[in-house]
């Protein structure tokens, strides 16, 4: 097959340099209709095209983009997966992401380097010890791999951590799940793309959607910086932009966006083997392929559109790294960014039907949207394909706070900004 | 009486000659809330806005004084005694403003900061209230429960002024 | 980021605690309405500039306040 | 074979302080005043490091820390420090210096194997291969690829320096010290305002530094002492502006000299900032010019003039601009053999005529094809009409200039293209902000320190600043000569035209990522990691985003750039973190008691910002043993525990009453003086926010307790009700946390205790019944006896002022003393309060209704309250939610664990359980483990037999579901 990649491919175009590679993902104008639209070419916006192409034999979608794709969050996050959940319904659609992710590669002709590196959550009490002894016994129950580790067990897996007798919060233990790991983030936007796009899914680029366009309780269309486009299925997944969205379409929503910041330092040769994060205060930590660490910590902690973070929060995170990783202290910050995740009341997302007929919505991941790419992509394209939500989604609705059906997987409580 | 205890027993003590950093204890720090008139009545004139010291008064929000003078009777007023509950740390010397400079996120600059005024920031994320005393003289009215955290905190900055 | 307190002047965000939007109408005190209260706690609307908000000075004066920044500048516009 | 030398001619180094140094464990020595890549190159090394990906043989080619290639491991042990920046490496004695990314050797490593493989190794490389054979085959593949990648080595070992940090204010932010830049601190120093000029190199002047012109050097001397004349002016050298923040905040890092911290981050607010920050030369982009040797050629200049370091003999230059001219005639001043590749057609007259009086020769139309010489050039191979081969020791190229428009950028405004100098310059600035020089694409020293003063006056005036100020002096020099430059980005596909030094990427990439779709700026750089090296591109990414906007055939200005993120160079995460790292991560918060409890033999554990006392020596060793003996003592005796970290509300007012009858879902108005009431609080969803006794002291005073992990919280929601919305109340709320400490006397010798302590005192039930409150005055000092229990015990707790704790604490102990009492800690406590079936934190964790902790039946069916509304969704009531149960092991020999999940017997043992273990302990009373537990439907399943499962220690053990009451059910022992 020319058009795939593979190791023969990669040889057979140093041989003959004058061939030209393929081009990734097409570039059409947009056409005046499709059977159904998805605003937003992040993650889920790409992959819910692609499932919709292949699972669901639609022909005719765009993905629409108001910048370049992977612009948003899925370019910009700290790339670790895991499906580590404990709440019912969670547990099972976290798990099936993890299953999607480890054929991922194949599946799109792809490499996105999914890496089942292993994460240690290290707990720093022993209630903390019980509470994640509790989430590793769920998984087990669910088939999903977990393990306890004692402190010892710690020393030999993380032997750079601070275990010394000043330790401000010393280190009691640990949940370690081996096929956590990471994925190279931008990867997972192009292979969706460049796999849609071979399904003959329209990628547009820089248009920017403007308006929902209604026809009484039913959506038409949308209006674009390129023009206006029309369908009777209209998919929102913009990530931290929902509510901005969901507003052209008359919804208010139980989401407040919020920046995260994330830090890359300065390459060096392998030394984190692991995806690490503690149980002190919300930090993770992995040494990308690279070398450089990628890390990361809590949001901000207002709500702000700026994609860029201010100070406090990038020296709280400083503080966690250097106090947990000793060693680095002499590391160097190379770059640091945000991004605009929506932050929901109790910390999970929404998939499902809206009140507006062909309306479907993805959003409010919170912290966690880019481990859900492939579960979510999958369960919406259902949920649109069908107009009824999939089996392993439908408890990410939208009526949940009214029914008192939070979804509260951190025990974090109500106020979306303090999470 | 009972014995009074100081939370600041095992503090490392610092000195240097730019700089002295002591436990300045033994007084009485009293909060006095209500309206403007009832305070007025029981305090006599008020400092006139959070910040300001006035005849050992100190307006730390719109309703609240706090008084280091001993306790008076303050009708409709509602007093709460406060001297256990923050623990006094003089700083004085050349360098105190560099050290607090070092410390919390206020302009402590002569012209800015000047005696017979106070801040209430964070030092190391405590609150901490700064009475600028006199030119080179602050007090620190830091947490009871902190002093000590606070005070290592505190004189470690100082140290290149040792 | 500076925050003004409307007591103490403008300090450093780390001081203060944010408290969210502030436009919402608190359903009054006994209000059984579900539907009122559901909207209030758990409905924004995160808007894409002007926002009025709650902040507390919380390291200072211990005060709330209101406060109108532009979400998509971080610019204060006003201590309301 | 040396390429370089020192010259004689007057320089910025102090010839009379030499330094040595170690450079791949060789001995070296160069002067002060050097950087550590002006010394290396004056001992003759030009071959100084490995690149990234196919590790071809590098050596320095910029002056400033743009430098992409000549990055070292410096320092031993705790401060060993990769990647560090060779040419801004001030040279200190013993400084040691490792190359990085070769290996064995860095004149011969394995790894330039990968320079072979290199037309595989194109742009999306890994993308493409590594699938297979299997799914998870990546884990295969991957830890030989990441061990071939990264540059420098992290050592594990603990970190000895000192970071500090520093909160400066001050009206006017100078960045950047070259003649804008001093112009412009001199101007604003002179207003009498508090002026910070920041400099990141050792030396201020920026390029005055490389001029060589005495007039210049004059001048800035003059400044200099200009300066340091001015008392409100702060001049920190060695200090790199690394971000702008919201609120002008600048993040300055200086690595001092003379202090003890290894450096020192300064918070920066300034009401004014000026950037003058200059402009950083392009490399131009042809066959193998990544060869050691080549350099840029203001590079080439400032190791001349400033550190007097020359090339041996030859130079050539390659330019598309007039700046590279003054490199040639100053190496020509220093007899080296010049020869101009110039790639335009024509030439100003000016320079035609200067060149030919340095007997420079100067080829037209031409460029270079290619450089010879792998780990040194040797010769180049002209390009064009005149396709010689010309020897030499350097290279020196200029593709024009790119002003540094980083910070200007950091809020996001984006920079503008404009074409006459073919650069980027700020997009604007908001209006406290300005730019001077270089940085606005002006590249004349007299023009920069006109716009300087410029910029510096314009930032006085908003400040409103009115008096007249002195104009600066010019050098007396002839007016700057106009810049000009012509463009020419095409560039043929070659896999060895490097464009990104230190990632490898090369014009081939490019142009396979054009051939791909990745168009747009952004995901050009991400799929060739184009400019995501060290340097973030400061280099190379104009030259490249102006490749793409040219196979496009996109102007620039739409091709647009990258996002210019902070930190402006690499910056140190010890200097950002400061002093709060380990042991001093979180101030430690401690009890009033703490020290006696250290004299005393307590065991300590961290409880949120707190550290409390866990267990006592006396009780045992060991945090398994020790509570059981503490518990006994409590159960059969009395024991003494500090609960002084409860959170303590002072809630006062007229209206004190109504209030805490609207924030407890139970009644408090009716409270009669003299009592206290445990009480519960919901947030407005109707989840369970804390609880606590709270008792009444007068008609308008209530003390008000809540738990150790709440009470920020607590405090926080009830003034934002005062004071947000309900102004009408006349409440005043006072953290009372630190002004009172507080103990727990618990046991059923508590009494007899506290009656030993308090022998005038009247503390029979009559006088103080179960839930009274007694406020007393003892020795002078006040304090308060709650008769409450949380051990289930008959028990009291006294408060008082912290300032008196512990010596109310050592009295009652000492009159007590002839009971036997002793001590308890947390664990005992917290163990006790599990057998009373007291909920305490682990069982409280936000997600938790009234009802599901069987407090349900406390909230007035009447009254309103704060949560009550959402407090009734039907998930909420649901019947099947999980509520508080106790449990009892039903095995010997096993325990039960906290985080168990609970399955009824008959159940398969899979799936999420019908409940799970919140808190569990061994029972002194009933002599087997017991637990609390939330469970499908509660006590409904009273009597019921369950499994415990731990699937973590493949464990199920057998328990009984019982209420969670273990021990005196009747509270006879209470009420004793
Ligand atoms: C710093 C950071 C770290 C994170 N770390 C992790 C992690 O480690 N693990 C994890 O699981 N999750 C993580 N997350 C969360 C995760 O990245 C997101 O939840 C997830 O990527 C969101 O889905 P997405 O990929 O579709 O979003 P995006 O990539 O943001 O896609 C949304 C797209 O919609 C586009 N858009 C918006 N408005 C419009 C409009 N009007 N018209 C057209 N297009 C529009 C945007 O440009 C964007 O491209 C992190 C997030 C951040 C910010
Ligand atoms: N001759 C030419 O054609 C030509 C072309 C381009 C540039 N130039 C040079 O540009 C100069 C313009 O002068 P100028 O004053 O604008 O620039 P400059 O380069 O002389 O000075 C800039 C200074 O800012 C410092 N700096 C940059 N970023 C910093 C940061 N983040 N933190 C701290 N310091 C930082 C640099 O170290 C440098 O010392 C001219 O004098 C000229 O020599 C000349
Ligand atoms: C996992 C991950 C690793 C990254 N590694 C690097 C890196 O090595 N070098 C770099 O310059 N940027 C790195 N980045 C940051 C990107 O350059 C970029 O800042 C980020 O994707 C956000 O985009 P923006 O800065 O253009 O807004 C990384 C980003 C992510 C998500
Ligand atoms: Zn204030």
């Amino acid at each position: 097959m020319a058009k795939g990649y593979s190791i023969f491919n990669l040889v057979r175009h140093a041989l003959r340099p004058n061939e030209p590679w393929p081009e990734a993902w097409a570039k059409p104008e947009p056409k005046s209709s499709y059977d159904a639209i998805i605003i937003g070419g992040g993650g889920h916006g790409l992959a819910t095209a692609y499932y919709l192409a292949k699972n669901h034999g639609l022909k005719n979608i765009a993905v629409v983009e108001k910048s370049y794709i992977g612009s948003g969050n899925v370019g910009r996050n700290t790339t670790l997966i895991r499906s580590n959940y404990m709440i019912g319904g969670n547990t099972a659609f976290f798990e099936f992401s993890m299953k999607l992710w480890e054929g991922l590669s194949h599946e799109l002709n792809f490499n996105v380097m999914v890496s089942h590196r292993g994460q240690i959550t290290l707990a720093v009490s022993p209630g903390q010890v019980d509470a994640f002894a509790r989430r590793g016994n769920i998984m087990r129950l669910n088939g999903i791999d977990a393990e306890l580790l004692d402190r010892n067990e710690v020393m030999k897996e993380l032997p750079y951590l601070d275990y010394s007798k000043e330790a401000r919060f010393p280190i009691h233990g640990a949940i370690h799940q081996r096929r956590a790991g990471t994925v190279r983030h931008d990867a997972v936007a192009w292979g969706y793309a460049r796999a849609a796009s071979q399904l003959g899914v329209d990628i547009i680029e820089n248009c920017e959607v403007t308006n929902i366009i209604r026809d009484g309780e039913k959506v038409a269309g949308i209006e674009t910086s390129r023009g206006k486009i029309l369908s009777n299925k209209v998919a929102i997944a913009v990530a931290g932009h929902t509510s901005h969205v969901a507003a052209m379409a008359g919804m208010k929503l139980p989401i407040e966006s919020h920046i995260l910041q994330a830090f890359v330092t300065e390459p060096v040769k392998p030394i984190v083997h692991h995806v690490v994060s503690w149980g002190a205060e919300l930090f993770y930590l992995s040494q990308s392929d690279k070398g450089g660490m990628v890390f990361g910590g809590h949001i901000d902690g207002f709500n702000t559109y700026t994609q860029r973070g201010n100070f406090p929060r990038m020296q709280n995170v400083m503080e966690c790294a250097t106090t947990l990783l000793p060693f680095m202290s002499r590391m160097r910050l190379l770059r640091h960014w945000g991004g605009i995740q929506d932050m929901t009341p109790d910390g999970s997302p929404f998939i499902c039907k809206t009140p507006t007929e062909g309306l479907y919505l993805n959003g409010g991941w919170c912290y966690q949207g880019f481990k859900a790419t492939p579960a979510s992509g999958y369960t919406y394209a259902h949920t649109i394909a069908h107009d009824q939500e999939h089996e392993l989604c439908k408890h990410f609705s939208l009526d949940r706070f009214e029914k008192g059906k939070e979804l509260d997987e951190y025990g974090l409580g109500n106020w979306a900004y303090k999470q | 009486m009972l014995n009074a205890l100081s939370a600041l027993l095992s503090a490392k003590p610092y000195s240097s000659s730019q700089l002295t950093i002591v436990e300045a204890p033994d007084f009485t720090l009293t909060q006095y809330a209500g309206s403007e008139k009832d305070l007025r009545k029981a305090l006599g004139k008020l400092p006139a806005r959070v910040g300001i010291v006035q005849d050992n008064l100190l307006r730390v929000s719109p309703t609240q004084i706090w008084s280091l003078n001993e306790a008076v009777e303050a009708p409709n007023c509602f007093v709460t005694p406060l001297s256990s509950s923050r623990t006094r740390i003089e700083i004085s010397g050349s360098s105190a403003r560099d050290v607090l400079a070092k410390c919390a996120a206020i302009d402590f600059h002569k012209s800015e900061f000047k005696p017979g005024t106070f801040v209430m920031t964070g030092i190391h994320h405590v609150p901490v209230l700064i009475h600028c005393v006199a030119g080179e003289i602050f007090h620190l009215y830091v947490l009871r429960t902190f002093a000590l955290a606070i005070w290592d905190h505190v004189s470690d900055a100082a140290l290149e002024f040792k | 980021m500076r925050i003004p307190c409307p007591h103490c002047g403008e300090r450093d965000v780390a001081e203060f605690r944010y408290g969210g939007d502030a436009t919402k109408q608190r359903p009054a005190h006994g209000t059984g309405d579900l539907q009122a209260w559901h909207d209030y706690h758990f409905m924004f609307d995160n808007p894409k500039g002007p926002h009025t908000e709650y902040w507390q000075h919380t390291l200072g004066c211990r005060q709330w306040f209101k406060l109108r920044r532009n979400t998509a500048t971080n610019e204060i516009e006003d201590g309301a | 074979m040396t390429s370089f030398r020192r010259t004689n001619k007057p320089s910025h180094i102090d010839r009379s302080k030499p330094i040595s140094f170690v450079f791949d464990g060789k001995q070296l020595s160069g002067f002060a005043g050097d950087t550590l890549a002006s010394a290396l190159l004056a001992n003759g090394k030009t071959l100084l490091g490995r690149s990234f990906k196919y590790h071809r043989p590098r050596g320095v080619i910029a002056a400033g820390l743009e430098e992409p290639n000549a990055l070292f491991t410096t320092g031993v042990g705790g401060r060993t420090e990769p990647n560090t920046i060779g040419p801004i490496t001030e040279l200190v004695n013993g400084i040691t210096a490792k190359s990085q990314n070769a290996w064995p050797s860095l004149a011969f490593d394995v790894m330039a194997v990968n320079q072979f493989l290199s037309p595989i190794f194109s742009a999306g490389f890994y993308y493409k291969t590594f699938m297979g054979p299997l799914k998870k085959s990546w884990m295969m593949y991957e830890p030989i690829i990441r061990k071939a990648a990264g540059l420098g080595v992290a050592v594990p070992d603990v970190d000895t320096a000192r970071y500090e940090q520093r909160y400066t204010f001050c009206d006017v932010l100078v960045i950047g010290s070259g003649p804008a830049g001093l112009a412009a601190a001199v101007t604003a120093a002179r207003s009498g305002l508090r002026v910070i000029l920041a400099e990141q190199d050792f030396e201020l002047g920026g390029c005055l530094l490389s001029s060589g012109i005495e007039m210049l050097e004059q001048w800035r001397k003059s400044q200099i002492s200009e300066l340091e004349s001015h008392k409100e002016c702060r001049v920190l050298k060695r200090t790199t502006a690394q971000g702008i923040y919201d609120g002008n905040l600048v993040v300055l890092n200086c690595s001092p000299q003379k202090h003890p911290a290894a450096m020192i981050l300064e918070q920066c607010r300034a009401k004014t900032i000026i950037f003058a920050t200059g402009a950083i030369e392009r490399p131009l982009v042809f066959g193998n010019n990544d060869r050691p040797g080549v350099m840029l050629a203001s590079a080439v200049r400032t190791y001349l003039n400033r550190f007097g370091v020359a090339p041996k003999k030859r130079a050539v230059i390659v330019t598309n601009n007039d700046s590279a001219y003054q490199t040639a005639f100053d190496l020509a001043e220093a007899d080296v053999a010049v020869t101009v590749a110039e790639q335009r057609a024509t030439l100003s007259g000016d320079l035609l005529a200067k060149a030919a009086q340095f007997g420079i020769a100067i080829f037209p139309s031409s460029g270079i094809a290619n450089v010879i010489g792998e780990k040194q050039i040797r010769a180049v191979r002209l390009a064009g009409r005149h396709a010689a081969t010309i020897e030499c020791d350097v290279l020196a190229m200029s593709g024009g200039w790119s002003p540094v428009v980083h910070l200007t950028s950091h809020g996001g405004i984006k920079p503008k293209y404009i074409e006459k100098i073919s650069a980027f310059v700020p997009g604007g600035f908001v209006p406290s902000h300005f730019g001077a020089g270089g940085v606005n694409g002006t590249f004349g020293a007299m023009a920069a320190i006109r716009e300087g003063e410029t910029a510096a006056r314009a930032a006085l005036e908003l400040l409103g600043f009115d008096k007249k100020l002195e104009v600066i002096e010019l050098p007396a020099m002839r007016e700057d000569r106009a810049y000009s430059i012509e463009l020419q980005w095409t560039v043929p596909a070659d896999k060895h035209a490097f464009v990104d030094f230190q990632n490898d990427v090369t014009t081939k990439d490019i142009k396979q990522a054009h051939q791909e779709g990745y168009l747009s700026v952004e995901h050009l750089k991400r799929y060739t990691t184009l400019g995501m090296g060290t340097d973030q591109g400061k280099t190379s990414n104009i030259n490249a985003l102006a490749m793409m906007a040219d196979l496009r055939g996109l102007p620039m200005n739409e091709a647009g750039t990258t996002t210019f993120r902070p930190p402006y160079a690499p910056l140190t995460i010890g200097a950002i973190a400061g002093r709060s790292v380990g042991a001093h991560f979180k101030p430690k918060r401690l009890s009033p008691l703490h020290d006696w409890h250290v004299a005393n033999g307590a065991t300590f554990i961290e409880a949120g910002l707190w550290m409390r006392a866990w267990y006592y020596e006396w009780a045992g060793n060991s945090p398994e043993t020790a509570y059981i003996k503490e518990m006994e003592l409590v159960r059969q005796n009395v024991g003494i525990s500090d609960v002084s970290s409860l959170g303590k509300i002072d809630v006062q007012g007229p209206d004190a009453a109504e209030f805490l009858n609207r924030v407890y879902v139970n009644g408090f108005a009716k409270l009669p003086v003299g009592r206290a009431r445990y009480g519960v609080m919901l947030n407005d969803d109707g989840i369970v926010l804390d609880d606590g006794t709270t008792s009444r002291i007068s008609d308008t005073q209530f003390y008000l307790t809540t738990t150790t992990a709440q009470a920020g919280e607590v405090m926080s929601w009830l003034e934002f009700l005062l004071q947000m919305h309900w102004i009408d109340l006349n409440v005043h709320v006072t953290s009372l946390t630190d002004e009172w400490g507080g103990m727990a006397v618990s046991g059923p010798n508590s009494r007899r205790a506290l009656q030993l302590a308090f022998p005038n005192l009247d503390i029979t039930t009559e006088a103080l019944p179960y839930m009274g409150v007694m406020d007393i005055e003892f020795e002078g000092v006040p304090a308060r006896i709650l008769r409450l229990s949380f051990s289930g015990e008959l028990a009291y707790e006294v408060h008082c002022p912290a300032n008196y704790t512990t010596a109310l604490w050592e009295h009652i102990l000492l009159r007590a003393d002839s009971l036997g009492i002793k001590p308890y800690g947390l664990e005992a406590l917290a163990s006790l309060r599990i057998e009373k079936g007291h909920v305490a934190g682990a069982d409280l964790d936000h997600r938790n209704t009234l009802d599901d902790l069987g407090l349900g039946k406390i909230a007035g069916k009447e009254k309103d309250y704060v949560g009550k509304a959402l407090r009734f969704r039907e998930d909420c009531q649901a019947p099947e939610r999980w509520s508080l149960v106790g449990i009892e092991c039903m095995e010997d020999g096993k325990r039960l664990r906290g985080g168990a999940i609970l399955f009824a017997a008959s159940d398969e043992i899979k799936g999420h359980g019908r409940g799970y273990i919140t808190s569990v302990t061994w029972s002194t009373e009933l002599n087997k483990f017991i637990a609390l537990a939330l469970y499908n439907g509660g006590l409904k399943h009273e009597g019921e037999d369950i499994i415990c499962a731990f699937p973590l220690k493949n464990e199920n053990v057998k328990a009984r579901i019982v209420s969670p009451h273990f021990i005196d059910k009747a509270g006879e022992r209470l009420h004793a």
